[in-house]
């Protein structure tokens, strides 16, 4: 871990530390599953197994983005489920920290389910709920609901099956760039190594053009505590200070400016992975309307 | 928005509008908002932006202030590491922050401040 | 009382444009036309031929206003009528000292409560409050000076002993009970009473307590200043006591963006005179938009009437470009954000200029005067032209019925 | 269960129409903040509570939260139950009422990836989902996309199973007999079907979480075929006005008489330097329209010939702005069998990490892909479907007397007088949203998405000057004398 940044007044910031032996104590567990599908035109990481989803928000503030409908009430969108997406910085870092590997979910589940197949496996989709809708797990009453899983419940812990589809880090990121033409190497570099400053900072992450940047910061889990900052990353101008500024002074925010210290201003294709997994060090402010003129 | 900014050679007058862009800040904390204690710095051999310092009415605090031209957009972060960088040779101490001075061809000078490092935001 | 209030605005403000109509300076007009009353047409002509006979256009006895350019590049006005024709007749400057009119002066003389003009030395009592206040502030800024010495060397960070903070906070008892001298209060004893900075004595004539100098101008925008020299023709502009022609002035603003001699059609400043151009020739009120991040408000009739209600960026149409814009989503996205808050419509002004000019200059091949300077600009704004897109953020919560 | 569904609804529904009330044009939206879990819950135990009806409890409040974590025990239990709060509603199982049961089957295809269909199709799902699909088997059975089949399995309305060899083969009827679907095929969870649902550039998350963000407020939609051209809009705005060019000229005849005379007494072109100093002006209204210069785009500018024909098609940005969906309120009377109805929303939808914001060139060109009628097409009578206030009785007694204040104001004023009025605001909304009427609007709703967050953006054709034909005719009914002048928005009688 970097601590090499001299901007930050680390005494006076308790989220400074960092946590290493949480991360060290990780793993001897297996690591978490990260599915991704739509491998080559749109890679994405979808979390559908809640467990795995409680331990990356409890263990490592990794928040997502829940995209599904929650059942019990379709028409709104404050409230929405499984499954959780990840954003690409999610996905690198739990890689990188070993917390996660990737998973070509769609190979995995069709050769899993020949698997199923051959065995005569098949789980029931058909159970029993009580008027409070909670489920009824006596076999005597018979069954009145029938419902579709988020997850294969069937034997999930298939190592080898697991050990064949699971995807390079590479892989990954290549196909990143290949679709998202707006980010190339260089890019991608450097706003990784920004989102790492913060998230070793013990900060929550999380994407932020709604509030006009990059990222937007917590303290801690969002669910009860509100955002400090948000981060405009890389190049700014004059208009992003007054702008950024009055936004996020209006709403009890600051306006954080990021620039990676030896970042170049080359622009590479390809992605070298220790280059990504190197440490760096930041520049780092915080701008806020000052209030009067 | 970057428009043509291949510069001849004119020092001097960058240097006239230089100077100007701080008195015309001056003025603005001194008359506008009432600041006291109001110095402006040279900074030579850099020419790019002049250090300000003064008090402030309402917090009473020396503060720094560093204006700049809103008609050039253009700003880095590594230029703003160089002010902190200028303030701490008048002042022999790294100041935990400063006050960018935007200054509008209307007139309009506006403050944002600017913390050294990531700070939490004012809380009330 | 909302009503009356409009009245006196309207009063006070009651031409958006700072040339004289006949009718204003006449007291006459114009007979309506209707088409179908061939009559009605004849009386239109009759009227016009016989105003234009017997009248002097009013515009052309009105002396022009004026400005300087500075060293600074600063356009000034300072002239207390040229000031009051262009804020109250379409709002063009900024008192450089205040939020818009210049209204430094009174409120200075307020806050100090200073005499104003014309009332000072004759009033003998005034005098004896003048000796004693100077005589309670000489004391006061002893004071002061020995607290500010102190205050520095703990600024600078040198460890003051005990004596030292001891002796600091004698300082300021003393200060606090010096105090009341030093202020000068408002004749009604209100709160707001303020002491006297050494930066406000300066600005005192101690004999008559009156302002000696009003450190306001009026401040012009380069694209405000080309429209009044350009679009209406009531300024007279110097600069290092030369006058400047409209070519002159074309060419200094155009150099305010950009220090190269060579002026480019995607010069920052043409960008920004067309759509100021184009927003003042359709009747609206034109301001900077700074303070929201964008670069132009516009205001049906002009800040005292009501808020603005479109923020404008401008953009330029660059098709030779590549199909991608310059922008990214969050430059929009911030300034959508902060237009909305402020309950503003956010447009998005697209410009598109001409590509095949290399130099500007290249319009004045043929030397030309002063009216042949205007028509040729004429023919060169032509060639730009304006699109309007509005931006706005969708919440389909809100527009489900 | 459906009862208390409906209520929470009903809540969330009054909570967001009071927002509406204080601050319309307000940018603050709720759904920016995360929400805090235990409200739900909360609405819960107040839907079994009838004094509680006002539904109060369930705005989200943004106090409600901490600054920063201050390590007490308190602040961890609150985290812990607003945690619990969100994972015991997650938690909750997907699926209906086996006295509904909707049962469909995921056919997997070379071309887009797979479909499912739905062999025997009920519920009310279906005014805007699914298009017939003929087979020998079942007669009413429909097919739909992977973001259709995505939509209603995730909501828990429809169980889906996997296709295999031998139900291709019973569909096309080359098999014998019946075909069991639950007992002979394995039922897929979310998380496969998502991984068979999207897996190529049409149908992708970022759109499947577009299309369910709008089906979840209960708009109507349907999915744009990329392949599908649109006719072009200019070919039919070029034959209109060769049909309509000389008429005009001879209402303005009139006019242009006027303008005549008095350029004749104009001894220099309007923007020569001693213009003001030697023309009478004899109002100011005069000296606006003799400043006018810079050439400004009109509404149908862009479907000028050149713009739509002069581009190379080879761009790959042109590609990522394509419409994809077309949407209807949820008040409105569409039904996909009637889609005659005009959608309210065209939406495009993007990713911040693959596009930059269009250039004007691409909005110009989205624009002129939408379906769209000109204002001289409109059928001539538009019918309105009554509108249906839902809370007539909310409106408070002050709104009533403004109401009547308002109604008796009106009254004392003459035609002209309310004709201006009308004129007015007319002419403002046409500067504010670009149209006067739902129809005369061509604008179009980017779907951006950064990072798996949704924004909607809303680009809009306008023009200030208010010199394009459409605009003209209807400003110029409510007052004739502005008839050339509609975007000097300088309104005094100076």
């Amino acid at each position: 871990m970097n601590n090499s940044n001299d901007n930050i007044a680390s005494d006076d910031n308790e989220l400074s530390e960092i946590d290493v032996s949480r991360l060290s104590l990780h793993q001897t567990k297996l690591p978490i599953i990260l599915p991704v599908i739509n491998l080559h035109r749109d890679p994405q990481v979808l979390i559908f197994d809640l467990e795995n989803l409680k331990t990356l928000r409890n263990e490592y503030g990794i928040l997502g983005v829940l995209i599904g409908t929650l059942s019990q009430y379709p028409q709104q969108n404050f409230f929405l489920s499984i499954p959780l997406r990840l954003f690409v910085w999610e996905v690198i870092w739990l890689v990188e920290n070993n917390i996660g590997v990737l998973l070509d979910q769609v190979n995995y589940r069709k050769e899993k389910l020949l698997l199923q197949n051959s065995k005569g496996l098949k789980s029931s989709n058909t159970i029993s709920l009580n008027k409070d809708g909670s489920v009824n797990d006596t076999s005597s009453t018979s069954p009145n609901f029938i419902i579709t899983k988020n997850t294969d419940e069937i034997e999930n812990n298939d190592q080898d099956l697991l050990h064949k589809h699971q995807i390079n880090i590479q892989d990954y990121i290549n196909a990143y760039l290949s679709n998202n033409p707006q980010m190339n190497g260089s890019k991608f570099i450097r706003n990784y190594h920004n989102y790492k400053y913060f998230k070793e900072l013990k900060y929550f992450v999380s994407p932020g053009l709604k509030f006009g940047g990059d990222f937007v910061l917590y303290p801690s889990d969002p669910l009860r505590f509100h955002s400090h900052s948000v981060v405009k990353l890389n190049s700014i101008n004059l208009n992003d200070i007054v702008v950024g500024g009055r936004l996020s002074t209006g709403v009890k925010k600051n306006f954080v400016v990021i620039e990676d210290k030896d970042s170049d201003d080359k622009v590479d294709d390809d992605i070298s992975i220790d280059k990504l997994f190197t440490s760096s060090s930041q520049t780092v402010f915080s701008i806020e309307w000052a209030g009067f003129g | 928005m970057s428009i043509e900014s291949d510069k001849v050679n004119s020092t001097t007058k960058d240097d006239i509008t230089e100077h100007s862009l701080s008195e015309q800040v001056k003025l603005n904390l001194v008359h506008y908002n009432l600041w006291t204690n109001v110095i402006i710095h040279d900074t030579t051999p850099s020419p790019s932006s002049s250090v300000i310092s003064g008090i402030s009415p309402t917090s009473k605090q020396l503060e720094w202030i560093v204006p700049k031209s809103f008609t050039n957009k253009d700003i880095t972060i590594p230029e703003i590491e160089t002010w902190f960088v200028q303030i701490t040779t008048i002042n022999t101490k790294r100041p935990s922050k400063l006050i960018i001075a935007i200054v509008n061809d209307d007139s309009t000078v506006v403050y944002y401040n600017i913390h050294d490092g990531l700070v939490k935001p004012k809380q009330n | 009382m909302a009503k009356f209030h409009k009245k006196h605005l309207n009063k006070i403000y009651g031409y958006p444009i700072p040339i004289t109509t006949t009718s204003e300076a006449y007291g006459v007009s114009l007979p309506e036309v209707y088409p179908h009353n061939p009559i009605s047409w004849l009386f239109f002509a009759y009227k016009l031929i016989q105003y234009n006979l017997s009248l002097t256009v009013p515009q052309s006895e009105i002396k022009f206003i004026e400005v300087e350019l500075d060293q600074s590049s600063m356009f000034k006005v300072d002239q207390t009528d040229d000031v009051l024709r262009l804020w109250r007749r379409g709002f063009f400057g900024k008192g450089i000292l205040s939020r818009s009119e210049p209204t430094w002066k009174e409120r200075t003389i307020n806050r100090l409560n200073l005499n104003s003009e014309g009332e000072g030395g004759s009033n003998l009592l005034m005098e004896d409050v003048t000796v004693k206040r100077r005589e309670g502030r000489q004391k006061y800024k002893d004071e002061r000076s020995k607290i500010q010495a102190l205050e520095l060397l703990q600024r600078k960070g040198e460890i003051l002993s005990n004596d030292d903070l001891k002796l600091l906070d004698e300082y300021r008892e003393n200060m606090a009970k010096l105090k009341n001298p030093n202020i000068r209060s408002n004749g009604d004893g209100d709160n707001d009473e303020e002491y006297i900075r050494e930066e406000d004595e300066v600005l005192i004539d101690e004999d008559t307590n009156q302002l000696i100098s009003n450190l306001e101008f009026l401040q012009l925008q380069s694209i405000e200043v080309f429209f009044l020299k350009f679009g209406l023709n009531v300024i007279k502009i110097t600069h290092n006591q030369l006058k400047l022609s409209t070519r002159d002035l074309f060419l200094q603003c155009c150099q305010l963006q950009s220090s190269s001699t060579v002026i480019k059609p995607n010069n920052q400043f043409i960008f920004e005179y067309v759509v100021y151009h184009h927003y003042r020739s359709l009747g609206w009120c034109v301001r900077s938009g700074i303070k929201f991040g964008s670069d132009m408000l516009l205001y049906k009739r002009g800040p005292p009437f009501s808020h603005a209600e479109h923020a404008v960026m401008i953009i330029p149409n660059d098709e030779s470009e590549s199909e991608s814009s310059q922008y990214d989503w969050f430059e929009l996205a911030s300034r959508a954000r902060v237009i909305g808050t402020v309950k503003k419509n956010f447009v998005l002004t697209f410009v598109d200029y001409p590509h095949d000019i290399e130099d500007v200059n290249e319009i004045w091949s043929q030397v030309t005067d002063e009216d042949d300077d205007k028509e040729i600009l004429s023919q060169f704004f032509k060639l730009y032209k304006i699109t309007e897109i509005l931006y706005r953020r969708w919440s389909p919560s809100r527009t489900r019925d | 269960m459906t009862k208390k569904e409906l209520h929470l609804q009903d809540e969330i529904d009054d909570d967001e129409s009071n927002i509406n009330k204080n601050d319309i044009e307000n940018n603050y939206d709720i759904e920016d903040e995360t929400p805090d879990w235990k409200i739900l819950t909360r609405s819960l135990g107040s839907a079994n509570n009838s004094n509680n009806t006002n539904g109060t409890s369930g705005i989200p409040k943004r106090g409600d939260k901490d600054f920063e974590p201050d390590n007490t025990d308190i602040q961890t239990s609150t985290l812990q139950e607003s945690r619990e709060a969100m994972y015991d509603a997650i938690s909750g199982v997907r699926g209906h009422h086996l006295k509904q049961k909707l049962l469909s089957i995921w056919i997997e295809d070379e071309e887009d990836g797979g479909y499912s269909i739905i062999p025997f199709m009920k519920g009310n799902y279906f005014r805007d989902i699914g298009k017939a699909y003929p087979n020998r088997r079942y007669k009413n059975c429909i097919r739909l996309n992977p973001i259709e089949t995505v939509y209603l399995v995730e909501r828990g309305s429809m169980i889906i199973y996997l296709g295999d060899e031998k139900f291709t083969n019973y569909l096309k009827d080359e098999e014998e007999g019946e075909f069991n679907i639950e007992e002979e095929l394995v039922p897929v969870d979310l998380e496969l079907l998502y991984s068979l649902a999207f897996i190529n550039e049409r149908y992708t998350i970022d759109k499947y979480q577009v299309y369910s963000y709008l089906k979840r407020h209960g708009y109507l939609i349907l999915e744009v075929d990329p392949k599908k051209q649109q006719p072009p809009q200019w070919k039919r705005l070029e034959q209109y006005e060769s049909s309509k060019g000389q008429s005009r000229s001879i209402i303005s005849w009139g006019w242009d008489w006027k303008k005549w005379i008095q350029s004749f007494w104009r001894p220099f072109p309007p923007t020569h330097s001693l213009h003001y100093l030697t023309t009478h002006y004899f109002k100011v209204i005069d000296i606006f329209k003799s400043l006018r210069l810079i050439p400004t785009y009109q509404i149908y500018d862009s479907l000028r010939k050149t713009i739509n024909t002069t581009t190379t098609t080879t761009s790959t940005t042109l590609d990522d702005y394509k419409i994809s969906f077309n949407v209807w309120k949820p008040g409105s009377q569409f039904s996909k069998s009637n889609p005659s109805q005009l959608p309210d929303y065209q939406i495009v939808v993007v990713n911040t990490d693959k596009v930059k914001f269009p250039t004007l060139k691409v909005i110009q060109r989205l624009v002129n892909t939408i379906e769209y009628r000109f204002p001289f097409e409109q059928p001539s009578q538009i019918p309105t479907p009554p509108v249906i206030k839902k809370n007539d009785k909310m409106i408070s007694k002050r709104q009533l007397k403004y109401d009547q204040r308002q109604k008796s104001n009106q009254s004392k004023l003459n035609t002209a007088q309310l004709n201006n009025i009308e004129y007015l605001k007319k002419r403002d909304n046409l500067l504010k949203y670009g149209k006067t009427s739902k129809q005369s609007n061509r604008n179009v709703v980017i779907g951006v998405i950064n990072n798996g967050i949704i924004n909607l953006i809303n680009l809009i054709e306008n023009e200030f000057s208010l010199t394009s034909e459409s605009v003209i005719d209807e400003l110029t009914q409510l007052h004739k004398e502005k008839s050339d002048i509609h975007g000097i928005v300088y309104n005094g009688d100076k």
